[in-house]
């Protein structure tokens, strides 16, 4: 890295000071794509107080490979990641191979923003336990998004939408749930739709759900391997009905991945399965460098940089904590959802109860199971 | 005491084999203590003994089938690109115009990368892609044929990326055999199917084996595009994807060195078995006498 | 498609490379049952020759005939001739059983014949006990020999032969000699041979082929080119190592160097015309008594068993080389006398 | 010599169905990397370039390819220096334990780099090699060593020993043996290797990522990022970043072919009939 | 490391090839300056002693000494000889030009004196023409005068020649010995000459070494070895071309197929031994009166230019072979006479 973030030496542990001693070079990972909403955040706090941060280097990367380095890192004792934004994934994987530093309730006090979450983000922030700060919330889905002059009257529930399915094959379409937030969303929506037993324990409670995916699974012809496949599939008309959340509505018909006519719908009981993004430190960063990632996170959850996550609907609505309307949202990002955001989401969200979603571990067990049950049983073997 | 000096120089121990040693030593220090270390790890799994993951990928089904799954793959991607390379590399031995443009061509492919090559196959191959508007422009067929997300997407992907390495490589290989043996060859009344089986091909076969085991490796642990343009959880649930999963999704490196070390295994026994073959074949000056 | 044929003809074949003619306007009829070699030296498109005949190298121009069919259209492996390379050109990865029985194997014959007439090729050529070897394993002869025997296990209605004997002993050579000729009489073979030694090419051939650069210096039977060569460089060739610049006074005499020497001529010269004359070492004889001929001194001797070879010098300064019984030693005078009809007098610069 | 035409004519079909294929795949990647909305149509609504100056500032590419190219020409070049004396003893001379040897040199190659590559990069950090580039090359070079021996094994194999013995009692020594005879006479495998261990390298996402410091990213990292990573982005946004990389390849094997033929040398030396 | 030395020892050298001897205890002292010839039959050895000598080889036993250092340790490069290679090893990936030059580079010599003795080496070896072409390029005889230039332009304390004149035309065969001994005596080379020509062995070198199945047969001055070979084999191989199987009577007369010829004896031999009778071809004589000689029959006549190679049979049956001037005819009689002094008498197999 550059030559002054080598720690090997800086002190790692003791009382952080309030203030870095010196302006630091803060290295930040982003596993979640969390960038495309709080680099303009980080750039602009970089800018302001260049006494505390006098750079900053970005380097984007997968969840899965965070652990491996961070844990390479450690294990050699030179850490050179200094703040890592990720999602739920890589911060529990985190949290199981104790990663991370705890920052709360250590620090709770510099970080006040934290007092003013939306509920659902304050619940998001429940899951990160001790070790993360929730920085980007959003309620997700599970939504369906159709084009109109595909399908013209779209199913408003979950026993609708198989029969839909059953009657046009292959025109639903959803991502294998490991590899896309909207397929996961559906997937851990599925069982409120359909009034599981236990909506968090995939393996003793889903037996409706798992039931549902596999009768669905005889009339769907494919399972993509990323979101925008499936988007693409909807735009060219080879997939007719597909899964999506908020974000994934609005930024690709922004982008002109799907024409802008799209709509989206819900299934009758459904409950938003919430998503959040998080600020974490890896153990073993100087002392100085935490006192600065403290003073840009702090920076971060203030309105009018929470704002700033409005973006171009990409994680829509974006901001974690309250009273952070669109209005105050710079000025391209206004004009994008102005146009292509929907004015019936505001009630959505509002009423609509919000979950959060399952734990990792659960998670895992779940696209493993719909892996074997689901998707791994497409080609009869 | 002299004597040994020659001794050993007869059973090829001589100064020269001080030029293995940078190799070695990058390879032992580099490879070996990280290699013992996942070896390590994949023998201390959470729960059930030293070779408890190993049990775990041998008793589920789902596990052991990406053996076959990526052999049923690997194979044949593999052979195919090497038979197919050997005949198109023998025809470009002359000298003709546009050699040159036309071997760079063929070798193109291999700057593309897993990432363009996937997104082409999606776009060209998927249902609303060239390939299959065209089919349904001439009327061959009525609806848009399956060619992506399943086995034919992920084999057309090691063919694109793998053919060009195992002809850059066959070409090279051929270019160094002595033409006045086939020369001498058709003397003798050998046609060319007979000059090239009984001539190059064996001469060739050394080179043939080496880039067949690497073409075998590329495509065995085919990753990127067994999930891009496959079936990542079906049919082209490769053994690379149950590694991957196991140490990057269910954190647990114990299964996932475990697989990986299983995958390692498996392509030994294939290289084994070719290298095997490839020492019972001549290797040598590939020039026929004087000059 | 490899039986008989009454004639081969070379029509004017020529090859160049990258435009300078190795081989130009060759015609050349070959009568079945011929034994011709092609004679030359180095570099003066022999083994082009050979090539272009066994379809090995495409002519620039020109065209061969086998009796009435255009040959040279044909590809190498459907003209039936056999070759020995001048550099062997052995496979490398078949041992010396498998090199020559390849070609049999090419026709697929029986295999108990195979390897009958592969053993005896090879005991042939006295490789009996080197039939497991590989090429890399042999001596250089060995290679030869393989060469040798791989082209004629297949009795080949043409074989073509490149300096096939150039590295084996003496006593070899003569034997291998032997076994050739008795192969081409016995087998009824046509045989093109590439020799550079003069003595191999007389000794074997029905006719001669003498080349220089590319073209065609004279053809004949081997006492044809021997005693009359057809310009001084064949002379030079076949053994006349003496060629004096000199001018002819009148008749058949020619002066120069102090030399005055009665010889023959050879195509139209006239009084006055400057001429080469060439004479062979052996056609110089030491005056049996003094005073009879030219006295020269001794520079250089070489021992070659029952003769030497020497160097003298005229009191001219011209160099003459001659051998003799007589054991002469540097230093020593002698004095020599020249036998007019071998001393061959050429026009000058052709 | 004449070749029979059933032959040419049935590898010309095929090698041209290739090509086929192959401008399918390409041009549809590159057209849509143009593109503003494509759907179901033969081609996109619109042409526009803007997808590349996102990508371009998005991931900073300039010091990325700059990066890029740094580690390949250092990996390749180390990998040749090193592997291909080692293939030479492995080809020429019959060791004991030549046999156990190469097969050490077969396992990185075989194994995927999960098995070692978190040791690896905790082993690079505790020496302070990881983080920046000499990290990148050193864990790039733990397949691409094994690589060039395995490929270039072969290749010395064919060549007559008797040319180095030639060289020898000229005087040479093995030095100038190995960069005045064998390296031009191995050029053709060479270049293969080094184009290979090249594109390898490019495309090594895990060695490369796992040892790379905030400024020693290469391009494989961004691209595979774009293409995997969570976020939504535009499909040819990818495309862009994958004709960038592309592209960059291109350069490299144009160039690397301009100054080299692969076939050019030893054929070009020993045939002379056509 | 090139500078001059005393002397050259060989020291009981063998080399084996999977337990079977190559070359076998061979004990050779070389003095500085001199030209030794190595002389057998295809397969004896010579080019494994030159490779031995030239540390190609690792020997299987023995050891080599310049004067008190010893070199059978010292890998060739360091020696500092110069080698002509019986298969050319041209680096065929450079021009003549590179080739001849690649040794003066090696020594890292200013590029001017570079290109002075490559020009020169090239001109010696009249290759000025193909300075600029690939081996590949050239013909075989020129190929070989590369692997001349190359070796000789090192000027190297000791030169070692593997067969280099055998692809070349008889007229430039004699014109490279020639140049080839001026080197030698110019330069003051100590070189070691492996041939299968004996007459080139003889005219050129100092002393002959003559080997057979890997093992010395004689070392000798060419005289030496041209009148008194040591053995049946070294007779057969020195031209003794009629070796006949004969039983000793008394005194020096040998008796058998019905000839009683008289003789010289060489060895131990008793009376009623079992003997070999060995005379050269042209030690046999047409007798200048009839009456005088054996009666034979002519059977097979080979033009050789001046004289005939006639192979004659006794009426005992016995195949003999003889040169002369006469122009003798198959079916011929004639009669002979044999030199007793040139009849060589050998005990039986050795
Ligand atoms: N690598 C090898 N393996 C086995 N045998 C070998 C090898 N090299 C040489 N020989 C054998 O050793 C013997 C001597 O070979 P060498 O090359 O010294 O012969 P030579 O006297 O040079 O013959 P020539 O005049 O034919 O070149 C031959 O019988 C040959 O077959
Ligand atoms: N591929 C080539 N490219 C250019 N010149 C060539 C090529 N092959 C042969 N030549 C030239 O053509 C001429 C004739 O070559 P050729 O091989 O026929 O000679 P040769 O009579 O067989 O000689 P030698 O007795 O030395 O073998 C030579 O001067 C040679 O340099
Ligand atoms: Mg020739
Ligand atoms: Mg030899």
């Amino acid at each position: 890295g550059a030559p002054d973030s080598g720690q090997g030496s800086a002190k790692t542990d003791g009382p952080v000071p309030d203030k870095p001693s010196a302006p630091q070079t803060v290295n930040v990972l982003d596993v979640a794509g969390n960038l495309q909403l709080t680099q303009p955040m980080i750039d602009d706090f970089v800018a302001k107080n260049d006494k505390v941060i006098a750079k900053v280097t970005y380097t984007k990367a997968t969840a899965p490979e965070l652990v491996g380095k961070v844990k390479a890192q450690q294990g050699a004792g030179r850490v050179d990641i200094d703040l890592v934004l990720t999602g739920v994934d890589g911060l529990a994987a985190g949290i199981d191979q104790g990663l991370w530093l705890d920052l709360l309730p250590a620090f709770a006090a510099r970080l006040p923003g934290m007092a003013d979450y939306l509920p659902g983000a304050a619940a998001m922030q429940k899951l990160a336990g001790n070790a993360g700060v929730a920085v980007t919330y959003y309620p997700s889905g599970p939504l369906i998004e159709y084009l109109p002059k595909n399908v013209a009257t779209p199913p408003t529930a979950a026993p609708a939408l198989l029969e839909w399915a059953k009657a046009n094959p292959g025109g639903f379409q959803y991502a294998r749930p490991s590899n896309s937030g909207p397929g996961r969303t559906f997937l851990m929506g599925l069982p409120y739709l359909l009034d599981d037993a236990d909506p968090k324990d995939p393996v003793k409670g889903w037996d409706k759900t798992w039931a549902y995916l596999k009768e669905l699974d005889k009339y769907v012809t494919l399972y993509p391997s990323s979101t925008s496949e499936t988007m693409k599939n909807l735009a060219n008309g080879s997939a007719k009905i597909i899964a999506s959340t908020t974000g994934w509505d609005i930024n690709p018909r922004v982008l002109g991945t799907v024409p802008k006519e799209a709509k989206v719908g819900t299934l009758a009981g459904f409950h938003w399965i919430t998503d959040a993004h998080y600020a974490v430190i890896p153990k073993g960063v100087s002392v100085d460098k935490q006192a600065a990632v403290l003073a840009l996170i702090a920076s971060m959850l203030t309105p009018e940089q929470q704002a700033k996550a409005y973006d171009k609907g990409y994680f829509y609505p974006g901001p974690a904590i309250k009273d952070v309307p669109l209005s105050m949202a710079p000025e391209d990002s206004r004009k994008a959802i102005e146009e292509f955001g929907r004015p019936e989401y505001e009630a959505l969200i509002a009423g609509s109860p919000l979950t959060v979603p399952l734990d990792a571990k659960s998670l895992v067990a779940a696209f493993d199971r719909w892996d074997r049950e689901v998707g791994g049983n497409k080609v009869k073997k | 005491m002299v004597a040994l000096s020659h001794r050993l120089a007869d059973r090829g121990i001589d100064r020269h084999l001080f030029l293995l040693v940078p190799a070695t030593l990058f390879v032992a220090a580099l490879f070996i203590y990280p290699f013992c270390y996942g070896l390590g790890l994949s023998l201390q799994p959470a729960q059930g003994g030293a070779f408890g993951a190993y049990r775990e990928f041998f008793t589920d089904a789902y596990q052991r089938d990406t053996i076959m799954t990526t052999l049923k793959i690997a194979l044949p991607a593999a052979l195919l690109n090497v038979v197919a390379s050997v005949p198109i590399a023998y025809k470009m031995r002359g000298r003709f115009r546009g050699k040159r443009l036309l071997t760079t061509v063929l070798v193109v492919p291999i700057t593309l990368g897993t990432v363009l090559t996937a997104e082409g196959l999606l776009n060209f191959l998927g249902p609303t892609g060239w390939f299959n508007r065209t089919l349904l422009a001439a009327g061959i067929v009525d609806t848009p044929l399956t060619l992506t997300h399943n086995y034919t997407g992920v084999f057309l992907s090691l063919v694109i990326t793998g053919f060009p390495f195992a002809f850059l490589l066959v070409l090279s290989y051929l270019s160094g055999i002595d033409p006045s043996l086939e020369r001498a060859g058709a003397t003798l009344g050998a046609g060319w199917a007979q000059r090239f089986f009984r001539i190059t091909l064996p001469l060739l076969a050394p080179g043939l084996a080496t880039t067949f085991c690497l073409t075998f490796v590329l495509a065995f642990s085919v990753f990127p595009s067994a999930i891009l343009v496959g079936d990542p959880s079906g049919s082209t649930r490769v053994i690379s994807i149950a590694a991957y999963e196991a140490a990057y999704v269910r954190y647990d490196y114990a299964a996932g060195s475990a697989a990986a070390l299983i995958m390692g295994l498996v392509e030994l026994i294939v290289i084994a078995v070719v290298l095997g073959l490839r020492s019972l074949l001549y290797t040598g000056t590939t020039s026929g006498g004087k000059g | 498609m490899t039986d008989g044929f009454q004639e081969l003809r070379l029509e004017g074949v020529s090859r160049s490379f990258g435009g300078s003619d190795a081989l130009a306007d060759l015609d050349l009829t070959i009568k079945r049952g011929e034994f011709i070699a092609l004679l030359g030296p180095s570099g003066c498109g022999k083994s082009t020759a050979l090539n272009c005949l066994a379809g090995l190298l495409p002519l620039t121009r020109g065209s061969i005939w086998r009796d009435e069919t255009r040959l040279d259209t044909l590809p190498a492996e459907r003209r039936g001739f056999g070759m020995v390379f001048q550099n062997y050109a052995l496979f490398p990865h078949m041992t010396v059983r498998g090199n020559v029985a390849f070609g049999l194997r090419m026709r697929r014959l029986p295999r108990a014949e195979i390897n009958r007439r592969t053993d005896e090729a090879i005991r042939l050529v006295r490789l009996d006990e080197h039939a497991a070897k590989l090429p890399g394993q042999l001596s250089g002869g060995q290679q030869q020999r393989v060469a040798i025997a791989r082209a004629v296990v297949l009795e080949p209605s043409l074989v073509l032969m490149d300096e096939p004997l150039s590295n084996l002993d003496a006593m070899l050579r003569l034997e291998m000699r032997t076994e050739i000729r008795r192969l081409h009489q016995s087998l009824g073979l046509t045989t093109v041979y590439v020799t550079h030694d003069q003595e191999e090419a007389l000794s074997m051939s029905d006719r001669l082929v003498v080349l220089r650069g590319g073209r065609v210096q004279q053809i004949g039977t081997p006492e044809q080119v021997h005693t009359q060569p057809a310009n001084r460089h064949v002379a030079g060739f076949m053994g006349y190592r003496n060629i004096l610049p000199m001018r002819l006074t009148e008749g058949s005499i020619v002066e120069g160097g102090g030399l005055t020497l009665r010889g023959t001529k050879v195509g139209e010269i006239a009084a006055g015309d400057a001429v080469e004359a060439a004479i062979r070492p052996e056609d110089i004889h030491l005056a049996a008594h003094p005073g009879e001929g030219i006295e020269v001194t001794t520079e250089v001797v070489e021992y070659q068993g029952r003769k030497v070879a020497a160097e003298v010098r005229t009191p001219g300064g011209v160099l003459l080389h001659l051998r003799t019984d007589r054991a002469l030693k540097p230093g020593d005078k002698a004095e020599l006398v020249f036998d007019p009809d071998r001393l061959l007098i050429f026009p000058e610069g052709d | 010599m004449t070749r029979p035409r059933l032959g040419t004519w049935f590898i010309g079909t095929a090698v041209t169905i290739f090509f086929i294929g192959l401008a399918g795949v390409v041009g549809s990647v590159v057209v849509n990397s143009f593109g503003t909305r494509w759907f179901d149509t033969w081609l996109p609504e619109g042409f526009t370039p803007d997808w590349y100056g996102q990508a371009w500032d998005e991931f900073t590419l300039l010091p990325v390819l700059g990066v890029t190219l740094t580690v390949c020409l250092l990996v390749a070049v180390i990998s040749v220096l090193v592997g291909v004396p080692a293939s030479y003893v492995l080809a020429r001379r019959a060791f004991p334990g030549r046999r156990a040897l190469y097969l050490l040199f077969l396992l990185p190659i075989l194994m995927p780099p999960i098995t070692y590559g978190i040791p690896l990069a905790t082993v690079l950090y505790k020496y302070g090699l990881a983080g920046h580039l000499s990290g990148v090359v050193l864990a790039n070079l733990v397949p691409s060593i094994p690589f060039v021996i395995l490929t270039m094994t072969p290749f010395i194999e064919q060549i007559d020993p008797a040319v180095e013995r030639a060289a020898r009692m000229c005087g040479a020594r093995t030095v100038q043996i190995f960069t005045k005879i064998l390296a031009p006479l191995l050029i053709p495998g060479i270049l293969a290797a080094t184009i290979l261990v090249v594109v390898r390298t490019v495309g090594m996402f895990e060695l490369t990522f796992l040892t790379a410091g905030p400024d020693s990213q290469t391009l494989v990292v961004a691209l595979f990022y774009s293409m995997s990573a969570a976020g939504i982005r535009a499909q040819q946004s990818v495309d862009a970043m994958a004709v960038i990389y592309t592209a960059m390849m291109l350069v490299l094997l144009v160039v690397a072919l301009r100054f080299v033929n692969p076939t050019q040398l030893v054929a070009r030396v020993k045939d002379d009939s056509e």
